[in-house]
This record gives C-alpha cells, structure tokens and sequence, in this order.
C-alpha cells in the first residue's frame, strides 16, 4: 500500500500484468523508448523489449486496425492514443470494426483490446487534445467505457480492462494524472465495471459525476457542506456497463440530482442519465435535474478553458436552483 | 548531394509490362516456367468454376427476391483463386473485402456461411472456430490494417504464417492502404497486399481512382516490392504470389502485387453497368477469360477436354443447390439474436431493453 | 407544384441551385457519370460538365478535408458521402476541421458546406449502410443536422442548407428516397431550420420523432386513433438547431411523450429530447417520457433488421405505458 | 507482358542524392545556378533570424508561465523560408502544419497574432481577411487534404494560384496524405506537398516512421514528381520550391517535395530531447546550421558581416519584444468569447446556456 498519482497507478497496472501474462502488449506514439509523452509507460519498454512495448508510426487507423488484427492472433493489446480527440483519426476502426467484431461474428471473434487515451481540459493543451468523446462512444455500442477518477480505481479499472474480453476506452484525465493520488495497493486486484462509487453520502442533493469533474464536484460539496446542505456525491466509474441500480437509489435517496460532465451538453452523457432518471425514478424526482457541462461549442483556446470546463461555483449555483425548485 | 534541380523521382510515362505465363490464347509462353502442380491446376480450376456457379445461383435467388444484394467475382475468377492457392489453410490467414468466396472455401470457410451471410442471416457472419479467415468487410480498406497485424501477431508469437489481404483498387485510394503497407514495411510484417484491380469502382474507372501508371509503383515508397501481374492468368497469378508468401515467411517482409482483371459483370445486383462500362473494352476483357484460359491450357495438356468441363459444372451446380437448399432450411433468426453478442456479458442497459421489447 | 419522390425532390433542390448559383459544386463517388447510385445526382454532371459534379477517388478523408478547401476559395460544396455510416472514415475532418472552423478563426474562415448522406433502416443494405449515427453529430458541436421526412421538406430544407453559411449535414432516409412522395412546388422555396413540423393535433399524448422513423410514428398515430387515443406527432426535421419552443408546447399540450428513433438507446438524441423536456417541462409532465429506439446494439443483419428498428407495435405498447402511469 | 516473375517495383537501396546548392560551408557546389536574388536572400536572412528570434522569445516567456507549449522551428529556417519565399502571398495558400511561424508572416500574417496563438488567446485563431493563409492545424496531416482543395478550387475558378501544404515526415505515414497525393494527383491540382523531414516525431525516428529509403519516393505512385532536397540550404529549398510552384502555375499539377533538415530543439517545450537524441547526430547537424550557411555565402559575397549579423539580430529582437509587448497589453478575452462563433446564428441552446452562465 502506498500513496501514488494517477498516472504511476495506471503504469504500475501495465507493469505487472505484462509481467503476470505475456500475451499483453503496448503499442502507441511515443510509448517505447521514451515512455510515453506523459511518462504513463516509462520504462516499460526497458523492461519488455521492444517487442512487447511498441513505438508505431504515426497512424491511428492503422495503429488501431493493426490491434485488431494482433488480437486475433491470441495477443492482448493495450493500446495508447496520444490524445483523446485523436481517435477521430480511427473512428470507423474503433466504433465498426473493433466495436462489433464479437456481434458481426456471433461471438466467435472477440477483440480484447484496451483503448487507452488522456483527455481532459484545464491543463492548457493545443487544439483537439482535451475533448469530452465518452457520449459518442456510448452511443456507439460495443466499447465498454471507463473513466477512473483516482489513483485506486485507474490501477483496478485498468487491470479489469485488459482482461476483459471486450474491447475496452480507457479514459485518463490529463488534470489528474499528477494532481490526483491516493492509497493503491501492490499487486492484483480489480475495480469491477457497473458499480459506481459513493464519494460522500447526503441528504438534500445528489450529485452525478465522472472521470475529470469528480474533484470539481467534490470541491463544491464541501463548500455546500459549510453552507449546512448536505450533497450525496457518486462517481459513475464506468458509463458502459452502467450502474443504473446504484444510479437510481442514490438519487431517490434525495429526489433532487445535477448532473457534471465535461463534454458539451446536447447529445452528453449527462442527457443519458436524465433521460434514464426520468424513465426508471420519475416519482420520486422532487425537482427537475440540472446539467453543468460545457455549452455546445468547440473546445476553446486555453486562455478561455476555464470558462468552458465546468466549475464548483457553476455546480453550486445549479444545486441551489434544484433546492429552490 | 547534386545540383541538378530536376525531379529524382517522376511517374512513369507507361505502365510496366505484367507478369504472364500463360497467353490470351492459353498457350505457355517461351521462358515461362509454372510452379504450379497439374493438381493445383485442376482444384483452382474447379474452385473458379465454383466461385463463377455460386454467384450464377445467388443471382437467380436475388432475383426472386430470396437472397440479398451481393458482389459478383465473375471475371476474377484466377486472381481470387490463384493467390489463394498459394497460401496454406493451416497457417496463413485470408483477410477478404467481399468478391473471394472461393478463396475463403478453400481456406476452410463453409459455403453455407457465405450462402446464409448473402441471404442476411445473421449466423452467415460467424467464423468457425479454427478457420484462419475474416469476414467480408463492407467497410472498404477497413480489413488492410486487420491483416498487417495478423500477419505481425503470428510473427511475435514465432509462427511463420502470412496473412493475405484483398481489396480493390479503388480501396487502394483510401488512407487504410498506405497507413498498413507502410507499418507492414516498419515492422516487416508477413502480409501480401493483394490489390485486385479490376478497373472500376463501382461506377468509377482507374483512371479517376488515381494518375499512378502502376498501383505496384507505391511500394517503394513503403520500402517493400510491387509487382504488376495479368491477373486472368492463373499460373501468372499463383506464382507470383506464392512468390512473395515465400518471402514473407522467410521473414522479408511484405509485397504489394497489383492484379490486372475486369469486373465482367455487375458491381453487385444493385448496379446497372450498361450506364458506364464501354461495350468494346468489355468484350477485349472478355476473350481474356480466366477459366477458358487455363481450359485450353489444360487441354492441350490432355488433362481437359468439354466432356470433363460439363462434368465439373454439373458437379458443381449440384453442390451449390445442396448449399443454398440448405441454407434456406437453415433455422431462421428470432428477435432475440439482436440483444446476443454485443459483449461477452450483457449490460444493465441491454438486459432492459430486451425485456421490454421480448417480454411485452 | 408536382407530387414527386424525396430523391427527385433532393435532385431537383441541386438541379434548381446549382443554376441559381454558380459558386454550388457537387462531389463524392459515383455522384458524376452515373449520378449517384441512387441516383440522386443523375442528370447533373450531363448539365453542368465535370467540372461541377466531381466523381472523386474512394477516399472519404479528402473528399471531406478537399471541400472544406474548395469552401475556402469561396465555393460552396455539396458533398455526398455515399452512406452515412462512411463518415466514421472521415469523422476527424467533418468534426474537427470543418465543423470547428468558424470557431478556430473567430468567425473568419465559415465552412459553407453541406454533407448529404443516405442512412437508415429496413432495405436490406449490407454493414454499415443503416446506422443512425444523428447523435455523434450533435453531441461534436459546430454542425447543423437536417433530418427531412417528407418531399416538400427535404427540397426546402436541402435549399436552406446549401445557403446556411454553415456546415450542414443533411441526412436522406434510404426508406423514403422512393417511398415517400408529396407535393413539391417548383422553383425556389426553403424550409426554415428549428421549426418543428406539426404531422397531426392529438390530446391524449405526443409523439416526438424525425427522419426515417416519421412513417411508423404516424401509423402508430393512425391505429391509436382507431383505439380512440388522440396521439400529437410532431417532426423535429432540424436535431441542430433544435426547436426547443415548439417541442415543449406540443409535449405541454398533453402531458406525457413517446420519443421514437432508429439509433441506439444509450446516448441517443431521445435522451437529449428527455433531458431537455424534464428541464424544461418538468412540472407538465404527468408520466415519464419514454424512448423507443434500436438498442444498444449495432446495427445486424438484414434478415433482423425489422426487430431492431422501432416499428409500430412498440410504440403503440410504449403509449399504452404512457397512458397508464 | 513479361514471364519473369522478379517484382517489377523495388525500393532504392540506398537514398537519392538531395539537391544541394550551398555545400555546408556555404560555398556554391559548381555547377549551381542560384534562381533567388540577392534581395532575396537578404530577406530569407531576415526571416530566418525572425523565426528563430521569435522562438528564443516564446521560449523565455513559456519558461516564465507567460506563454503556453508550441513548437519551435530552430534547425529548419531554411527550409520553412526558403519554401515561402517561392510563393506570392496575393495568389498562393500556405497551409501550415504549426512550426512554420515565418512563412505565415511572410505571407502577410501579422506577428501579432501568433504570439496571441501561443498565449492561448482566441484572437490568435484569427485570420485576416484577404490573408492566405490557413491556421496553424494540430490534427496532423488533417490540413493536407484543405491544401488540395484550396490549389483545386481557385484552378476551377480561373486562378493560376497555388497552395503549398507543410506537414512533417511523421504526418506523412497518415492516411491523409495518402488521399491528398493521390486526389492532387488525378485532379492535377496545383499543390506543392513540402514534406519537412527533421528526422524526429516527438521521439520517434525516422527509420520507424517508415521503411521507404526516401519519402519522396512515394511520388510516382499518386503519378506526380517527387524531389529530394537537403532542407538547409536555402538556395536549394528556394529553387526546388520555385520550380514546383512554376509547373504547378503552368497547369502541369502536384509536386511532393522532401526536404531533409533537423529539428534542434524540443519537439515542445513539454518535451525533452535529451531522453532520445544523440548528441553526435545533433552535432553534426549543428555544422549544417542554415543560418549561418546562408550567412557564410553572403558573406563571401561581400553581402554580409558581424555587424550587420549583430544589427539585425538587436533589430529583430526589438520588433519581437514590441510584438509581445502588445500581446500581453492585448484585452484578455471574457467568459463570453465560448458562446460566439460555433455558427453565425445562435442556436436555442446556446442561447440557453449563455443566460444561464453569464445571467447568474
Ligand atoms: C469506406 C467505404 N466507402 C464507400 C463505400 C461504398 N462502396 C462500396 S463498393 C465501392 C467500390 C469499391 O471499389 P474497389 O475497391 O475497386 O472494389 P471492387 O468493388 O471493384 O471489387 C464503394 C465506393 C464503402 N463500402 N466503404
Ligand atoms: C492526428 C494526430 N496524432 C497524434 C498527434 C500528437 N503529436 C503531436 S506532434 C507529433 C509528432 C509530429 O511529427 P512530424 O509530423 O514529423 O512533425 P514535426 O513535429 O517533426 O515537425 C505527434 C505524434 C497529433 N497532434 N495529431
Ligand atoms: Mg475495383
Ligand atoms: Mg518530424
């Protein structure tokens, strides 16, 4: 057990399950020799060779295509995409062809292959490197879609991901890869899909998050703390399987729920959640669900990205329309 | 280093001569040393004559509305057949666009799958356990990046397979194709990028699909060889890729061949090519017949004769009625088949939904 | 006035525009000689020379980044994309460089293209022909999405799209290209983005639907009446911009709401039509609004399509819930 | 046709001689014929210290926290100048990749704006009207395509411009330059394809981004010229481009141009080099330096000296501070500027979550 960021966390998974089963491989941009343009997979090549830690042209359809092919050979591929807005480049890859082989195939050619990519704003990238996609994978179908929020879950979600027999977007918030650390253990152990984690427990409002809000989210319970309301804040963990049980009696639990998500508002996650909320708790819903998310613009230049990312005052001053209402 | 400003590297002005065995008039050419067997021979031939019947009975059935739209190989008969000859069932891996029928059925692939997959049903998408090939891919180039890495795959894990990858050459104008022939040229992966350019793109000729005089001339361009080869001459067609399979499993990398033929008949039942396709040309591709050629061939061997070609067809026809009758006794899909597949494990959303919609 | 089909209506917004204007080129594969293998474009390239109507190389990536070019030198392109589920091979160049353009250069570079593309279900097309994909489109911002269902309306707002200074994809459902026929005017006429179109009055509940699904809503609509019930069916026609108004007045109007769509459940624009009413409507809503969509699951086979597409008898079960609760 | 079976297309063992005008000590190689004025030269000169003076700037304020990450041009002035010099900012595009600072402002893109670029600021996505120029595109390879069609577009439209793409030898293994040759090709779109091979993708090598000898191989197989030239000669870049852009002016269509040069700083200033550049190798480029190259060669001209090398470079610097100066004074950009420009119209929603943000 010890104190770790995110992004140790999630090269700690790598290292030990490349040593546990050597089927496991990583290929990317810039994974090998230099470990990776954030250090995610440092030393790992050192370790395995480069035949087991790859560094591929720069190519994302064929880097993602060529995943495919290696899986039906028997091999496990991790997959690194440098950033997240670059899996646009490989889009027809991931979402028709990796995404539905197990279904065009009636289950005879799954791809076990883990997607790995950071993502996420207020870290004053270029262009197209911090964009919100989970929606659009999950309204893809076939990906299962994982978004850790700490250290313990990226390392558990991580080693849950490579072995499971579906391909696998692993979500990595670039905000939190250092900033975020906490207690991880050594060794093996997993963080199931489709159980959302309670981060503090309330009475008068639920709040609904995942992935790179989850601190901003936090931060603003704690100051509704000092303002005597009482927030149930849960962490989603994965959108696809999604916990919809756990979903729905945390926010029965206070019949009042905003919804914080990064990614632009129309079409979000966050609508997803409203829309099942409403379908599977109508009753017990005491006041309408409030989205704080990004509006439905570009990602901005970093100047202006902290006007765009959701903030805790913009959270708070949703919660306290959804107390009035 | 050189003064001299003018381009080191220009197109050439005409295309290379192809590689041919055997003539227009199935007649050995001189120097022209065939490594095929008489054996070979004969089974690529029924395989081309099967691969040419089995679209003749799909497209009575798309007629009569029994089975779907489908892409006809008519006219490529010995490119899809000679190139597959050359691989090895066991240990090589088929990765098709969507004309190789007889190339999958030989690798192992069952015909009634491919006769189920045209007639929309849904186990018609399933791969036997076992069986080295992939599903036809709609998605088009999508497959090329699938057969680098299968190809690399089995040379990580220290087999010596080769994996094999068809498109056309329209497919060849997408990005797909250049990011896989040039990582297959990095990694040196065991594959054989096996372009069939039959000329058109549905309604598209080569000459808009690309000023290139030779597709084969990309491969340097990747660091791997191209080569050009008339691909209605089976023996031309089987050698050269057996050829660059040898290569590949002596662990030289890749080859980029480009197969010269013509769609003779319709892109699929969809297509009306009277709009675009030039009478005459058609007809100069028509005396290029694939299967009569190496007939002739045979029979002047002794090994062929009309007699034995009636033989085959009818022998053949026979087969494909018994797939195709059994194909359409085959069971058919119920609602449920939507809900199955999309994950090993079934997800809180699904399970919901097929609830709703099969329980009510 | 003339009662033709929606595909010789798209044919005749293009025939009657691009003589208007001379600024108006049309590109893809297949669209020049042939006219398009629907034949959408039939005819076009015979009238204005291949010098307007372009049939291109099989690469959908510089089909789209080359107009977004072409845009630039003050053109204005229509690019068909010869199946929608094809713009997965050009997702990068459509989301981030064309739809972000005006954003990226504060308002100097507007990408006036429209992208029309055939989709939809139930005409046993093979793989990746059918999907829905309208949702990945708005949730990526800086798109407008036209979805007609009628004749009239895919000529009206085909013109309206080709003049937007913006980029525009326009969506042409398979089923409807001959399926589908009403009375079109001649000549010049447009259909005005975010104004929703009222198919039929009704009391009891509202359907809200668009696109290809339009036809099985309204007979639904037809056999409900039958039943007695007074179903209120509204066509969005624009998803972006969205008429937010006339949506919330026609689910007001009855208090509960059946969304109907082809794509997927998860992440689906119903959820966006959801989200958007419980925020908005909240205290009209006297039952949950409920989605009756394809699952989450990709699209299959012909010979299973029909099970996977919404047909009338899950909407009217999905009423009849409505009705109850 | 052909019976010998030996692939007809095989890759160059060993890489062309690049075209060199000024051998690394800035002696003219006999036999050259420099095209490039002396007034050209003298304000290549004055571009190249401009860039790199630009960059020794945004280097300081970014270690300062007063500038974000870009990426510094050092090591290819001459490659990036010397291309733009071959154009006329009043008819041709230059479409950059996002190292190519000087070209832009050559071609009439204020300074100003890149250093608000770099600051983060969204007036620094803006272009002037009348500028032709596009943003800097960090989607790699993704701008290559816009180039086409802007080339495409104004020969449509009767103009005899021309637009030059500049991409790294790491963008051309995307499918994206693949369609771009190949389109340009077909369509005989006036495009210069300047392809800045500095050796280095982030951190990866040029030998795993591809296994061609040269890049400017691929030329042939989209049916256009390719050119291979040493990258930090500016008289050479000059020229190859001038003559490139001549051909695509006279309607004869594409060149793909390779120019071979170093990248001498980090990739970013996120990155460090020192993890996976060897030093000797950077130090043999360091004798290459274009700057001094060009300065040398003016100098044995009588053209230059220490003087004017030191009063350009106060002179530079000067403008450069005043440049940054009025980026920092320039108005800091309010919540507002996320709700303007997605379209001309404002949608409903966005309408909706402006009041919402802005009215609380
Ligand atoms: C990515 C993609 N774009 C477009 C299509 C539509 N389409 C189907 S077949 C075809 C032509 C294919 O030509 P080619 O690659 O030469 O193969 P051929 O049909 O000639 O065997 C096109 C454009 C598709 N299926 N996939
Ligand atoms: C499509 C895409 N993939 C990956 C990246 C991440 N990335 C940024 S720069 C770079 C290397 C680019 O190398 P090259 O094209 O040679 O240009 P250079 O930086 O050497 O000038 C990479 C991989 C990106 N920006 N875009
Ligand atoms: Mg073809
Ligand atoms: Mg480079």
């Amino acid at each position: 057990m010890a104190v770790m960021t995110m992004i140790d966390a999630i090269r700690q998974a790598m290292l030990e399950e490349m040593e546990r089963d050597e089927r496991v491989i990583l290929m990317g941009e810039d994974v090998g020799h230099l470990g990776g343009v954030f250090r995610a997979t440092d030393g790992l090549q050192q370790r395995f060779t480069s035949k087991r830690v790859v560094d591929t042209p720069l190519a994302e359809s064929v880097i993602m295509g060529s995943a495919y092919g290696l899986a039906m050979t028997g091999l496990v591929p991790i997959v690194e995409i440098q950033f997240l807005g670059f899996t646009q480049n490989c889009f027809h890859q991931i979402c028709q062809q990796v995404a539905r082989s197990r279904f065009r195939t009636r289950g005879e050619h799954p791809a076990q292959i883990t997607i790995r990519s950071p993502f996420g704003g207020n870290v004053r990238t270029p262009e197209f490197h911090s964009d919100s996609m989970e929606a659009l994978f999950a309204q893809s179908t076939g990906l299962k879609i994982v978004m850790p929020s700490t250290a313990y879950d990226a390392k558990g979600l991580l080693l849950e991901s490579i072995r499971d027999p579906d391909p696998v977007i692993f979500f990595e918030p670039l905000r939190g890869y250092r900033l975020q650390s906490d207690e991880v253990p050594d060794g093996d152990y997993t963080v199931p899909f489709g159980k959302l984690r309670t981060i503090r427990e309330g009475d008068d409002v639920t709040l609904v998050t995942w992935s790179a809000s989850v601190p901003v989210v936090e931060a603003a319970a704690e100051q509704l703390a000092e303002r005597g309301i009482s927030a149930h804040v849960v962490d989603l963990r994965t959108l696809v399987p999604l916990d919809e049980e756990g979903l729905i009696a945390a926010v029965e639990r206070t019949g009042r729920c905003v919804v914080v998500h990064e990614g632009p508002a129309t079409a979000g996650f966050g609508a997803e959640v409203i829309a099942l909320l409403q379908e599977q708790a109508f009753y017990s819903l005491e006041a309408p669900v409030r989205r704080v998310t990004a509006p439905d613009a570009p990602y901005p230049m970093p100047s202006i990205e902290h006007f765009y990312i959701p903030d805790t005052s913009l959270v708070m001053r949703a919660v306290d329309e959804v107390l009035k209402d | 280093m050189t003064t001299d400003t003018t381009p080191q590297f220009r197109p050439e002005p005409e295309p290379v001569a192809p590689v041919q065995l055997l003539d227009e008039n199935g007649v050995l050419r001189d120097g022209a040393k065939p490594s095929m067997s008489d054996g070979q021979m004969l089974e690529a031939l029924r395989l081309m004559v099967y691969g040419r019947a089995f679209d003749t009975k799909s497209f009575s059935l798309q007629r009569q509305g029994k089975l779907g739209t489908f892409a006809p190989l008519v006219g490529q008969e010995a490119s899809i057949v000679g190139s597959a000859l050359a691989t090895d069932p066991a240990r090589d891996w088929l990765v098709p666009q969507y004309r190789e029928a007889p190339a999958l059925i030989r690798h192992g692939h069952s015909a009634l799958r491919i006769a189920l997959y045209r007639m929309g049903h849904p186990e018609g998408g399933r791969i036997d356990p076992g069986v080295r090939v992939m599903q036809f891919n709609i998605s088009l180039a999508a497959q090329i990046p699938h057969a680098v890495g299968l190809g690399w795959g089995m040379r990580m894990q220290g087999e010596d397979g080769v994996a094999v990858a068809y498109f056309g050459e329209g497919s060849s104008s997408e990005g797909d194709f250049h990011e896989s022939a040039n990582l297959a040229g990095v990694v040196k992966a065991p594959v054989v990028f096996f372009l069939q350019n039959n000329q058109w793109a549905i309604s598209t000729p080569r000459e808009i699909q690309s000023n290139a005089t030779d597709l084969a001339a990309r491969a340097p361009g990747y660091g791997i060889p191209g080569v050009s080869v008339d691909g209605n001459d089976l023996l031309a067609v089987y050698q050269v890729t057996a050829e660059a399979v040898a290569r590949a499993r002596a662990g030289e990398g890749a080859t980029l061949i480009e197969a010269h033929t013509f769609r003779m008949w319709a892109h699929t039942t969809a297509d009306d090519p009277t709009r675009y396709v030039n009478p005459e040309v058609k007809e100069r591709w028509a005396k290029r017949d694939p299967v009569e050629r190496i007939q002739k061939y045979l029979g002047t061997r002794g090994l062929w004769d009309d007699e034995r070609t009636e033989a085959l067809q009818a022998e053949v026809d026979a087969e494909i009625e018994a797939v195709f009758q059994q194909a359409s006794a085959y069971p058919a899909p119920d609602a449920n088949e939507i809900y199955r597949h999309t994950f090993a494990d079934e997800t809180p959303a699904i399970s919901r939904q097929r609830n709703w919609h099969l329980g009510g």
